[in-house]
């Protein structure tokens, strides 16, 4: 199975690298633009029998490794 | 003022303010304060900006000294270092928030102690970082380092800094509190240094880089909080470091400074915008009205409370020649940073914040200061050391294979590790380079040019010396980075502490405290040391478990001609192996006896400042007398891992004859002692400056060969794996 | 010769850069800021190293995109010497001067230590006071030096002796392809390298080997 | 309009990150991860009259900055 992991930054916390960019982009003659956040993403491909499975072993990867849950959260979608 | 939060007992203890403190505040301001005004009271009076229970202790340091321009009480001390130069440094702490999130807690940690250097006009030359950490085997220990060391060279290398030199140590009683201490040195004209103290009526108060966030609203207070459980709650204050925007800030604010422009400079550290303001007024006698519709915010709906508490990175504030605010501006302009007029000094010594029209907030400035609370805390007589329990000590190969234990042990081993993520080359003046006893970098004269002058720095404490007796192991901290700036040749000028404890409430913690200070003390009178900057750290606690007491210790000397430098490695086969200070014999707290036993037993080695100084005296007079071929101080580990380093950095063996007890010879602790390298031919010369000097000397062997022949026999490559072996293999 | 450097906010090692080349060619460069659009008659254009903007999105991706990249590109197709130092590599090859791009280290971690340089290609306007197969010290100090290539990329690049430099002796400290360290363009008067020859020019660096590249470049080949 | 750009490496491109992740999981005693990719999200937040403009738009944000096309491949979507 395939799921995808998408990890942004908390609401509130400085993201300098989205800062960068916006300012990056209206140099670049982009208008309009009021802002620019920057997060990552994992795509994982794990064999497990069952989705629920899957799930919560996922779900731990975030958790433990994936995320820094002190300033980041997480979504998993499966594709 | 009216009051839209009524201030309840809760509100005020979550301030971190003691019922006694709230009242204080109450009968100076005669009223219910606004919850902006508990905000600034609480950032004021806590322990990290306040030092209201170790101000009266501070006091007692030397802190004066021909070579002082200005001690404590800046953003940082000023040393001259001759020809209208001086140096200026200090350290800080950023232990409870490296703790919670590794990487950033660092990273805004080196960015914090940047930010008071070039504050005052300097151009950062050389960074340290002091780190202590956990048991290796603790479950959080590992991601917690490389968490700290990527943030220090996240932000330092960024930043363009060369990292020259600090510590790692690992114990089980830091699981629960690291420590991340970080240096920074940076280099001024003596007429061109740049102080906060606010000159002039009505002039414009000028915020300047980055935009204000809720980052660590309430961080100053969890700095001085102990830990409990409920820790996850204290996370939310979390400050993240743009190193892109401080690196503008510094060309910034150094172009600024050119211009005349500024009066007084500050940056925003702990509490920004409060403490800042408030130092600013009242070291200048004079009053600040600010109005928080013009700070530059990046989100909406931000507080007078939560703009006045922010710890956003990357801000300072400035008091403006206001003939001078178009070039200014121009210059934040082109950097890409904010430059808004906030507020306006005024004479009326008030510190008054406007938001929407409103006073939200009319305190006394002075007081604010000057008023804080200030402890003198009950303490006890330190406790007596574990007495040393019966240990065999090893022999004949053994002996041998104990040196291969403790250059391989968690706390013996390298730690290129470490190092190899900080830029230690950037700049082009790195001489030395973090693994020898110092760092040391070349410094271009007023106009940028190279010169043969350079500046020595080195960061140093025994902790467990200082748990089984703060006094001594206060001594053997300053003397320790002195004698590692005099083994490269170095003349030690002024040093800076970052003072780590416990939680001072408890008697036996501040015992820890008190002690330590006046070991430190009389350790930087006699080797004439002064201390020029430095912070405090307490409450270093987790559930009534304290840190070892670490008084980080950290030092800067010059040397005339850098050509004559010492460095640890051995330079030639047959080079004599000469001890300065004669062979040891205590045992209590070595690194030796913690291998042997696993525990730390026994009083650590005391100091004779006066033998310190006449030994090292001695050895930076040969070293720049071009006598000597390599020099290392004899430290944790004693003799035998001081020889095997060198012999590792060197790739040249050694054979060393020893006295009967070679165990006790080479892995005993006693201080103020060193091994050098001379030359066959100079090595007459060199016994014979030293009886002149009256120094205890002794030939203990030659340099040569592949093995180091120490008691028994060990082939460098032994050496070497086990050296270089651990902290890779650790960290995985 | 006259030289320029080019400075784009967050660099960080281009005094490094202004010193080595006013030590070697006794000429101090033209210091270029990144929104003059003018950079004058020189024969030699050179991006230091740092992290411009922060490196953020991606290494170099920024100052890659300002319009002085513009100006150098039509000076590059004049013939004029480009040379990209770490960061100033990894702005080439987000400039499209250079094929490739330069991932995180294989460690992930950043690397600062002293490396082992192989002269791939002696024969270059950047490395002729070198001999073919010299090996020098040099040091590097980067987060993403890690080069990578398409296959029939990295084929024409080795094809055409577009490799100028390769890590020797097994001190690739990136996980770079074929060890690359340093690469030329088609026309041979860009090189990108990740590696600091600007920091060991002199006895007080602990060694000169990276000088023979700025002699090399400050002269006309023969 | 908000729009989110992920930005992922083509196939065949190395990914050291990817593969540390990977490596990190296993030792994390995370079993069956067959294959971990690391890319990037970008959060937009433009204003824009019409949609088509808005896309076209963003389109050329991510030719010209926010993906390296030479690497990596982009996708648009509008939340
Ligand atoms: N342990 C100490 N020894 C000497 N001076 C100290 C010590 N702790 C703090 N100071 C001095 O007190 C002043 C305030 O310290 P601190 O709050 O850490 O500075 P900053 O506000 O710049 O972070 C500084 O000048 C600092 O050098
Ligand atoms: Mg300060």
């Amino acid at each position: 199975m395939k799921a995808r992991v998408t990890v942004t930054l908390k609401n509130g916390v400085l993201d300098p690298q989205g800062k960068a960019i916006e300012g990056a982009l209206s140099s670049l003659e982009f208008s309009g633009v009021n802002g620019v956040r920057q997060g990552k993403v994992f795509d994982l491909d794990i064999d497990a029998s069952d989705q629920s499975a899957a799930e919560t072993q996922v779900a731990q990867m975030c958790e433990k490794l994936l995320a820094n849950t002190v300033i980041e959260d997480y979504a998993i979608e499966w594709v | 003022m009216t009051n839209s939060i009524q201030i309840t007992d809760e509100l005020i203890a979550e301030h971190g303010l003691k019922p006694d403190e709230y009242q204080r505040i109450l009968d100076l301001i005669g009223r219910e304060p606004t919850i902006t005004e508990l905000g600034i009271f609480s950032a004021m009076w806590n322990e990290h900006c306040s030092y209201k229970s170790s101000k009266i202790w501070l006091k007692t340091l030397p802190t004066t000294g021909d070579c002082v321009i200005l001690g404590p009480g800046e953003n940082a001390g000023v040393v001259d270092i001759g020809d209208g130069q001086a140096v200026i440094f200090k350290m800080e702490s950023h232990n409870h928030p490296s703790y919670i999130e590794p990487y950033q807690g660092a990273a805004t940690g080196v960015g914090g102690i940047l930010r008071d250097v070039f504050t005052m006009g300097a151009r950062p030359i050389a960074a340290m970082n002091a780190l202590r950490f956990g048991a290796p085997e603790h479950a959080k220990t590992k991601h917690l380092v490389s968490g700290v060391v990527a943030g220090v060279g996240g932000y330092g290398n960024s930043f363009g800094v060369p990292t020259v030199g600090g510590e790692v140590e690992f114990h089980e009683r830091y699981n629960g509190n690291i420590l991340v201490n970080a240096f920074a040195a940076g280099l001024a004209d003596t007429d061109k240094i740049f102080l906060s103290e606010a000159k002039g009526v009505g002039l414009p108060v000028v915020y300047l880089g980055a935009k204000t966030g809720r980052d660590g609203v309430g961080g100053a207070t969890m700095a001085s909080a102990e830990f409990g459980d409920d820790i996850d709650e204290k996370r939310p204050t979390v400050q993240v470091g743009d190193p892109f925007t401080e690196k503008c800030l510094l060309e910034a604010c150094l172009e600024l400074m050119k211009t005349g422009a500024v009066i007084a400079i500050q940056d925003m550290g702990a509490a920004g915008l409060t403490c800042s303001a408030v130092e600013m007024g009242a070291s200048g006698n004079l009053g600040v009205e600010l109005n928080l519709n013009k700070v530059p915010v990046r989100e909406e709906r931000m507080t007078p409370y939560e703009m006045m508490l922010s710890e956003s990175q990357e801000r300072m504030l400035m008091v403006l020649d206001p003939s001078k605010e178009e070039v200014a501006s121009k210059i934040f302009e082109k950097w890409g940073l904010d430059f808004a007029i906030v507020g306006v000094t005024t004479d009326d010594l008030r510190f008054r914040i406007m938001f929407d029209g409103e006073e939200v907030a009319n305190l006394p400035i002075k007081e604010l200061g000057d008023e804080a609370p200030e402890y003198d805390r009950p303490w006890t007589e330190p406790p007596k050391p574990a007495p040393i329990p019966e240990v065999k000590l090893p022999e004949g190969q053994a002996v041998a294979d104990l040196i291969v234990k403790l250059v391989g042990s968690s706390n013996g081993s390298s730690r290129r590790w470490v190092y190899e993520q900080y830029d230690t080359y950037i700049q082009g003046n790195s001489a030395q380079r973090p693994g020898g006893d110092a760092g040391v970098v070349r410094v271009p004269d007023r106009d940028g040019n190279d010169t043969k002058k350079a500046l020595a720095f080195s960061s140093d404490v025994n902790p467990v010396y200082c748990e089984a007796d703060p006094y001594e192991g206060g001594k053997q901290a300053v003397a320790e980075v002195w004698r590692n700036l005099s083994a490269v040749g170095a003349e030690p000028l002024a040093s800076t502490d970052n003072l780590n404890f416990g939680n001072p409430e408890r008697p036996e913690i501040m015992a820890q405290f008190v002690h330590a200070i006046k070991g430190i003390g009389e350790a930087c009178r006699a080797l004439n040391f002064p201390i020029v900057s430095g912070n405090v750290s307490l409450y270093n606690e987790t559930n009534g478990v304290g840190i070892l007491p670490t008084p980080t210790m950290a030092g800067v000397g010059i040397l005339p001609n850098v050509d004559q430098m010492a460095t640890i490695a051995f330079k030639n086969d047959n080079d004599a192996v000469l001890l300065v200070g004669g062979h040891g014999s205590h045992m209590g707290q070595t690194q030796a006896l913690r291998e042997l036993t696993g525990g730390d037993f026994g009083p650590p080695p005391s100091v004779d400042l006066a033998l310190e100084k006449k030994n090292g005296d001695f050895v930076r007079d040969i070293i720049r007398k071009g006598l000597v071929t390599a020099c290392h101080d004899i430290s944790s580990g004693g003799l035998g891992v001081a020889v095997a380093e060198m012999a590792i950095k060197g790739n040249i063996g050694a054979s060393i004859t020893l006295p009967g007890d070679a165990a006790t010879a080479l892995f005993s602790e006693d201080q103020a002692r060193y091994v050098i390298t001379c030359t066959r031919e100079q090595r007459d010369a060199v016994l014979d400056t030293a009886e002149k000097a009256g120094i205890e000397i002794e030939a203990i062997g030659k340099t040569g060969g592949n093995n180091l022949e120490a008691g028994g026999t060990i082939s460098l490559e032994t050496l070497r794996e086990a050296y270089e072996g651990w902290f890779p293999e650790f960290m995985g | 010769m006259k030289s320029a450097v080019i400075l784009f906010p967050g660099l960080n090692r281009d005094l490094d850069m202004i010193a080595a080349l006013g030590k070697i060619s006794g000429e101090e460069p033209a210091k270029i800021w990144h929104t003059d659009t003018d950079i004058g008659d020189v024969d030699l254009i050179v991006i230091p190293g740092g992290f411009s903007y922060g490196d953020y999105l991606r290494a170099g991706a920024i100052a890659a995109r300002s319009p002085i990249m513009d100006t150098i590109r039509k000076k590059a197709e004049a013939g004029v010497k480009v040379i990209g130092v770490c960061n100033g590599f990894q702005i080439l090859c987000e400039a499209g001067l250079l094929p490739g791009a330069l991932m995180r280290n294989a460690s992930l971690k950043f690397v600062c230590r002293e490396v082992m340089l192989e002269v791939a290609n002696a024969d270059t306007a950047f490395t002729h006071h070198y001999a073919q197969g010299d090996t020098l010290r040099c040091p590097v100090a980067h987060h993403d030096g890690n080069y990578f290539a398409a296959p029939d990329v990295i084929d024409e690049l080795e094809a055409n002796n577009r490799i100028a430099f390769r890590y020797a002796n097994g001190t690739n400290p990136n996980g770079s392809i074929n060890d690359i360290a340093g690469i030329l363009n088609e026309q041979g008067n860009v090189l990108g390298m990740m590696p600091h020859p600007e920091n060991l020019i002199e006895a007080f660096h602990g060694g000169a080997d990276g000088r023979g590249l700025f002699e090399s470049a400050l002269t006309k080949v023969a």
